[in-house]
């Protein structure tokens, strides 16, 4: 028995049975550790078919021995796995920081119910990036959405409630938006299969039903992405959040309806609706804009750290919508290549934002005057994360953002423009990162409730190991590289 | 043999649309909630034997037959009793039966 | 005759929209659920309409029946599925709803906006 | 003839989800929505698609409604009374009608033989069906083999829901809206609803047992069977009270069939892959392949109804006791 060839279908099998066994165990420190074997075990999958895929193995799966498009194929290529990459990841880390983190805001005895959902967040997530059929992928966004509604409404804050009830209703709609279009191209091409279904829609003579399609599923997928105009349920879902969840949902959740956007836009699509690249553009690039200007300038003038840093992450979608949607090779490598990083440095800084909320449960940025004093390494990081979301160079923000300024510098004059686009807002992140370093570092001590301690050391290590993660890939970024410009080279090979 | 089976059944099918209707108006036209109930069990037990029996005289003896006896049975059991509920449900949430035939409410006889 | 071919797809985009607009308008949490399970179901008579072919049966093969017509079986198969979905997101979202009963003590969107700007 | 009946059965179907729409009474509306599932059953049922029909009966009408009325009685029966014109909303949702009903005249019209859908794939597996599984309901097979990964995937959206469901109804209540319920006796001084239910609860049971096993042959399975089986429960529960209900048929063996049953599944096809196949390979699992592939719909069948039948009673006994918390 070869475990390397049935590595596709173990990545989401291995947590799909853990759920069960973990629901079952009742004392929450076991809950927790099987959680995070699990989650680790996942992780050393996702590195395994990471390095078969760098070496060139095509790994392609045919569930139950049917062959595609009967049965339902699982495929790992470039950008699905760096997608699993990021998840396992960043599960596995805020997992680890859930050890101490989640003990002040989840009674002990849900613990176990918790971090069984986690795992179904984390199966499902990953089952969207392996699958290769379009209503599997359906299947596998409601595990992960009603699991992380699940997570998100775990907070003790009661305005979570609402925020949650946004989101499922707002995701409910884009999912079934999914399942519309999906639906619509089914009935013109009678296949499920991804590969399939591009090669069929050419011979779809008339468009109308596909381009209501494709209307369907780029927005539903937005909604769930939170991209610009359908942003609304999440900064709030996100600062209502316990504080973990939010670390590892904002790694990776809406990166992986981007994933399925870009999966659809460029090998369905692409090659088969008349003038495709150019409505995509047009559709997406204002978008795009609008996205990082506004919600950055709303991160300017946020209270509350979460919810700051919430609002830039839907700044930060739009600068890998933007990547997108130039539909060149480097504006998608770009794009891709800020999937990982944009996961990195937000993923530590929530992580950051975990330790500070051991000691300072409000998180408002005016409680924190003078607080680096006593938290001189939860600082350290918040500001090393906030470097790598600026794109200071020597980070792995850097690196994405130079792609992206170079990828956008060959489109001549209205390149230029958009350039000044990202340089204004990454000056905007310059500016929210520095309120909170402000504060701080140079404020004095004037809240009597300010924190004395260090948070827990191993909350820390986690911390650090994300934020060192964030340098590594700053100075050696030929990992992420190679994958994203594979997985860019495929998306547009779609194309003749 | 068959012929006569055929106008039968069509004759207890047709009846029991019939009083599926009478049923409905009733529902509508009632003046109190007891007495809409009354009208509405028409629906639930003469109708629905009346149109599974023309049905079952269509299906002859075979399978269905013995499903189609199989409902009637459940429908003997169910809708009494959920008659007898939701009645239950209204006197206890304080709606009193008309004991002194005000059946004039409104009105509407001189 | 032609055109009520598409009356299937007709109710379809009707019964959608009126779901749609039910969860858009509506301030009570428990109303727009029941519109977002209006606005799924309307989702599976699209996929059960494509299943249909002319004189075709329930795609149950039975013995001596030669040369039978099937309406499509893969459809109904994905609908299996909605069904499923619909009803766990519903329970979801109602445990939700019932949580948010107990802390704010209405479940009308605009008391819950208004008791939080009350902090 | 059939197709009047569908015509007469849609307009019904449009009808009633206006009266949704506008009934103020979330009670009535609930009501309205159940009816709502029952003719968009009767639709599928129409459209040949027994399957659907039986699960939409027995899930949207059935265990949706019952789930509702638990929220219901924990939340309030009435709607605030509408007073804002929704500007906005109107002309988005009747553009995306219109786009829709537009978009719907280069759709195959109802019934078309020559659809898109019905030449590619599907005439494979109403060909190869009887020769590779062997087993007359092809939605069963296309269910439990061929598309068997998307049925585990849904196996877990509703253990997710039965996790969720239980997770956020375990919390601890706000002290002020904590309060000493009396135990609820349900309907045991009732004598009517208690002999009738007691009489009917053994048939019910039957019969989604029958549903389970006659899935190969006929319109079933394990969905349809493990609602209806909760259904009979709840109904037990209904009748004599949630303690009681709870002491014959208490929580960890619910969460044991919850977990169970999914488990299974998911070892069902790992002995695909012990034994030399691919995940969720039957043919494997016995010397003749169709034997296996009987074997292995068999089992995940019944994983299916274990799971669906406690994720749904665990759902309903949450909402049902969450009032004396």
């Amino acid at each position: 028995m070869n475990l390397n060839e049935h590595l596709a279908a173990l990545q989401i099998v291995v947590p799909l049975l853990a759920v069960p066994l973990i629901a079952l165990l009742q004392l929450r420190r076991m809950a927790w550790l099987v959680a995070t074997l699990t989650s680790l075990m996942a992780f050393a999958i996702a590195v395994a078919m990471t390095v078969g895929v760098l070496n060139g193995q095509d790994y392609q799966y045919f569930m139950g021995n049917w062959q595609p498009p009967y049965g339902i194929e699982l495929r790992v290529d470039a950008l699905s796995a760096l997608l699993l990459l990021v998840i396992t990841a960043a599960s596995s880390a805020a997992l680890l920081a859930s050890y101490h983190s989640l003990d002040t805001q989840i009674e002990p005895r849900r613990h176990a119910l918790f971090y069984a959902a986690w795992i179904l967040a984390l199966a499902g997530l990953s089952g969207i990036a392996v699958t290769a059929d379009a209503f599997n992928v359906f299947v596998f966004m409601e595990i992960s959405s009603l699991a992380s509604y699940v997570l998100m409404a775990g907070g003790p804050d009661r305005r979570g409630l609402p925020a949650v009830f946004k989101y499922l209703i707002l995701g409910t709609i884009g999912a079934t938006f999914y399942l519309i279009g999906v639906g619509l191209i089914y009935m013109m091409t009678g296949t499920l299969n991804l590969e399939d279904m591009a090669q069929r829609v050419t011979q779809v003579a008339d468009q109308k039903p596909v381009l209501a399609a494709a209307g369907f599923i780029t927005v539903g997928l937005a909604l769930k992405a939170a991209m610009f105009p359908l942003h609304l349920w999440l900064p709030n879902a996100y600062t209502y959040a316990p504080h973990v969840v939010t670390a590892f949902l904002a790694a990776c959740a809406t990166k992986v309806s981007l994933y399925v956007l870009l999966r659809f836009d460029f090998l369905v699509f692409q090659d088969n609706l008349v003038s495709h690249p150019l409505r995509f553009a047009s559709l997406l690039m204002p978008m795009a804009i609008f996205a990082i200007l506004i919600a950055s300038a709303v991160a300017m003038f946020e209270k509350n750290i979460k919810r700051l840093l919430a609002w830039s992450s839907v700044a930060q979608i739009g600068y890998i919508t933007l990547g997108a949607s130039l539909v060149t090779v480097s504006g998608l490598t770009a794009s891709v290549l800020h999937i990982f990083n944009h996961a990195l440095a937000k993923g530590s800084l929530f992580l950051a934002v975990a330790c500070l909320a051991m000691r300072l449960p409000g998180l408002q940025l005016r409680d924190l005057a003078g607080c680096a004093r006593s938290m001189p390494w939860t600082f350290a990081a918040l500001v090393l994360g906030g470097l790598s979301l600026i794109g200071v160079p020597g980070t792995a923000g850097f690196i994405s953002k130079w792609y992206l300024i170079s990828a956008l510098l060959t489109l001549g004059a209205a390149g230029v423009a958009l350039v000044a686009v990202i340089v204004i807002g990454s000056l905007m992140a310059v500016v929210y990162i520095w309120r909170i370093v402000e504060q701080a570092y140079f404020q004095a001590p004037s809240n009597p409730a300010a924190p004395a301690a260090e948070a827990p050391l191993t909350l820390l290590v986690v911390t650090w190991v994300a934020v060192l993660a964030n340098v590594y890939f700053g100075l050696q970024p030929a990992l992420p590289l190679a994958l994203s410009s594979s997985a860019a080279a495929a998306l547009m090979g779609a194309t003749p | 043999m068959n012929q006569v089976l055929d106008v039968l059944s069509w004759v207890l099918l047709s009846c029991g649309g019939f009083f599926i209707l009478v049923g409905g108006i009733g529902a509508l036209r009632m003046p109190s909630f007891y007495t809409r109930m009354h009208a509405a069990s028409v629906t639930d037990t003469m109708a629905s034997f009346l149109v599974i029996g023309g049905l079952i005289l269509q299906a002859g003896w075979s399978l269905a037959t013995v499903k189609l006896v199989a409902i009637i049975l459940f429908l003997m059991l169910t809708s009494p009793t959920s008659s007898y509920a939701v009645a239950n449900a209204a006197l206890l949430s304080g709606m009193k039966p008309d004991t002194k035939f005000k059946a004039n409410k409104g009105g509407r006889e001189s | 005759m032609e055109l009520l071919g598409y009356y299937n797809y007709w109710v379809f985009a009707v019964v959608l929209c009126l779901g749609l607009y039910t969860v858009i308008t509506r301030n009570n949490l428990i109303k727009k659920l029941l519109g977002l399970s209006i606005f799924q179901s309307a989702v599976f008579l699209l996929y059960i309409t494509m299943d249909k072919v002319d004189g075709g049966t329930a795609p149950i093969i039975q013995k001596g029946v030669s040369d039978p017509i099937f309406s499509n079986p893969l459809p109904q198969v994905l609908i299996l599925t909605a069904i499923v979905v619909g009803v766990s997101t519903t329970a979801l979202g109602l445990a939700i709803v019932v949580r948010i009963k107990e802390s704010y003590g209405s479940i009308e969107e605009d008391d819950i906006l208004a008791r939080d700007s009350e902090l | 003839m059939t197709i009047l009946f569908a015509v007469f059965l849609l307009s019904l179907l449009v009808i009633i989800a206006v009266a949704i729409i506008r009934a103020e009474n979330l009670f009535v509306a609930l009501m309205l929505t159940t009816i709502f599932s029952l003719l968009m059953a009767t639709n599928f049922f129409i459209l040949d698609a027994a399957d659907v029909a039986l699960t939409e009966a027995a899930i949207g009408a059935g265990i949706t409604t019952v789930i509702f009325l638990g929220a219901l009685a924990l939340t309030s029966e009435h709607e605030k009374p509408f007073v804002a014109v929704p500007w906005l909303a109107l002309p988005v949702v009747a553009v995306t009608a219109a786009l829709l009903i537009f978009a719907s005249f280069d759709n195959p019209r109802l019934g078309d033989p020559e659809a898109p859908i019905h030449q590619h794939v599907v005439p494979w597996y109403l060909e190869q069906t009887p020769k590779l599984v062997d087993i007359p309901n092809v939605v069963t097979a296309i269910l439990g083999s061929f598309r068997a990964f998307d049925t585990l995937g849904e196996v877990f959206v509703i253990f997710a829901a039965c996790i969720g469901v239980l997770f956020l109804l375990s919390a601890r209540k706000p002290s002020e809206t904590r309060c000493t319920a009396p135990a609820s006796v349900g309907l045991s001084q009732h004598l009517i609803p208690k002999v009738a239910g007691r009489f009917i609860l053994p048939f019910i049971i039957l019969f989604g047992f029958y549903v389970q096993f006659h899935g190969d042959f006929g319109p079933g399975g394990g969905f349809q069977a493990g609602a209806i089986v909760a259904t009979g429960l709840i109904l037990f529960a209904l009748l004599e009270g949630e303690e009681r209900a709870l002491r014959a048929f208490p929580r960890w063996i619910m969460m044991a069939m919850a977990a169970g049953g999914a488990l299974l599944y998911a070892l069902v096809g790992v002995a695909g892959i012990a034994m030399g196949g691919k995940f969720l390979d039957y043919s494997v699992l016995s010397s003749d392949p169709i034997a296996g592939q009987h074997l292995g719909i068999l089992l995940i069948e019944a994983g299916v109804g274990i799971t669906v039948c406690g994720s749904l009673l665990l759902i309903f006994h949450a909402f049902a006791a969450r009032e004396s918390f």
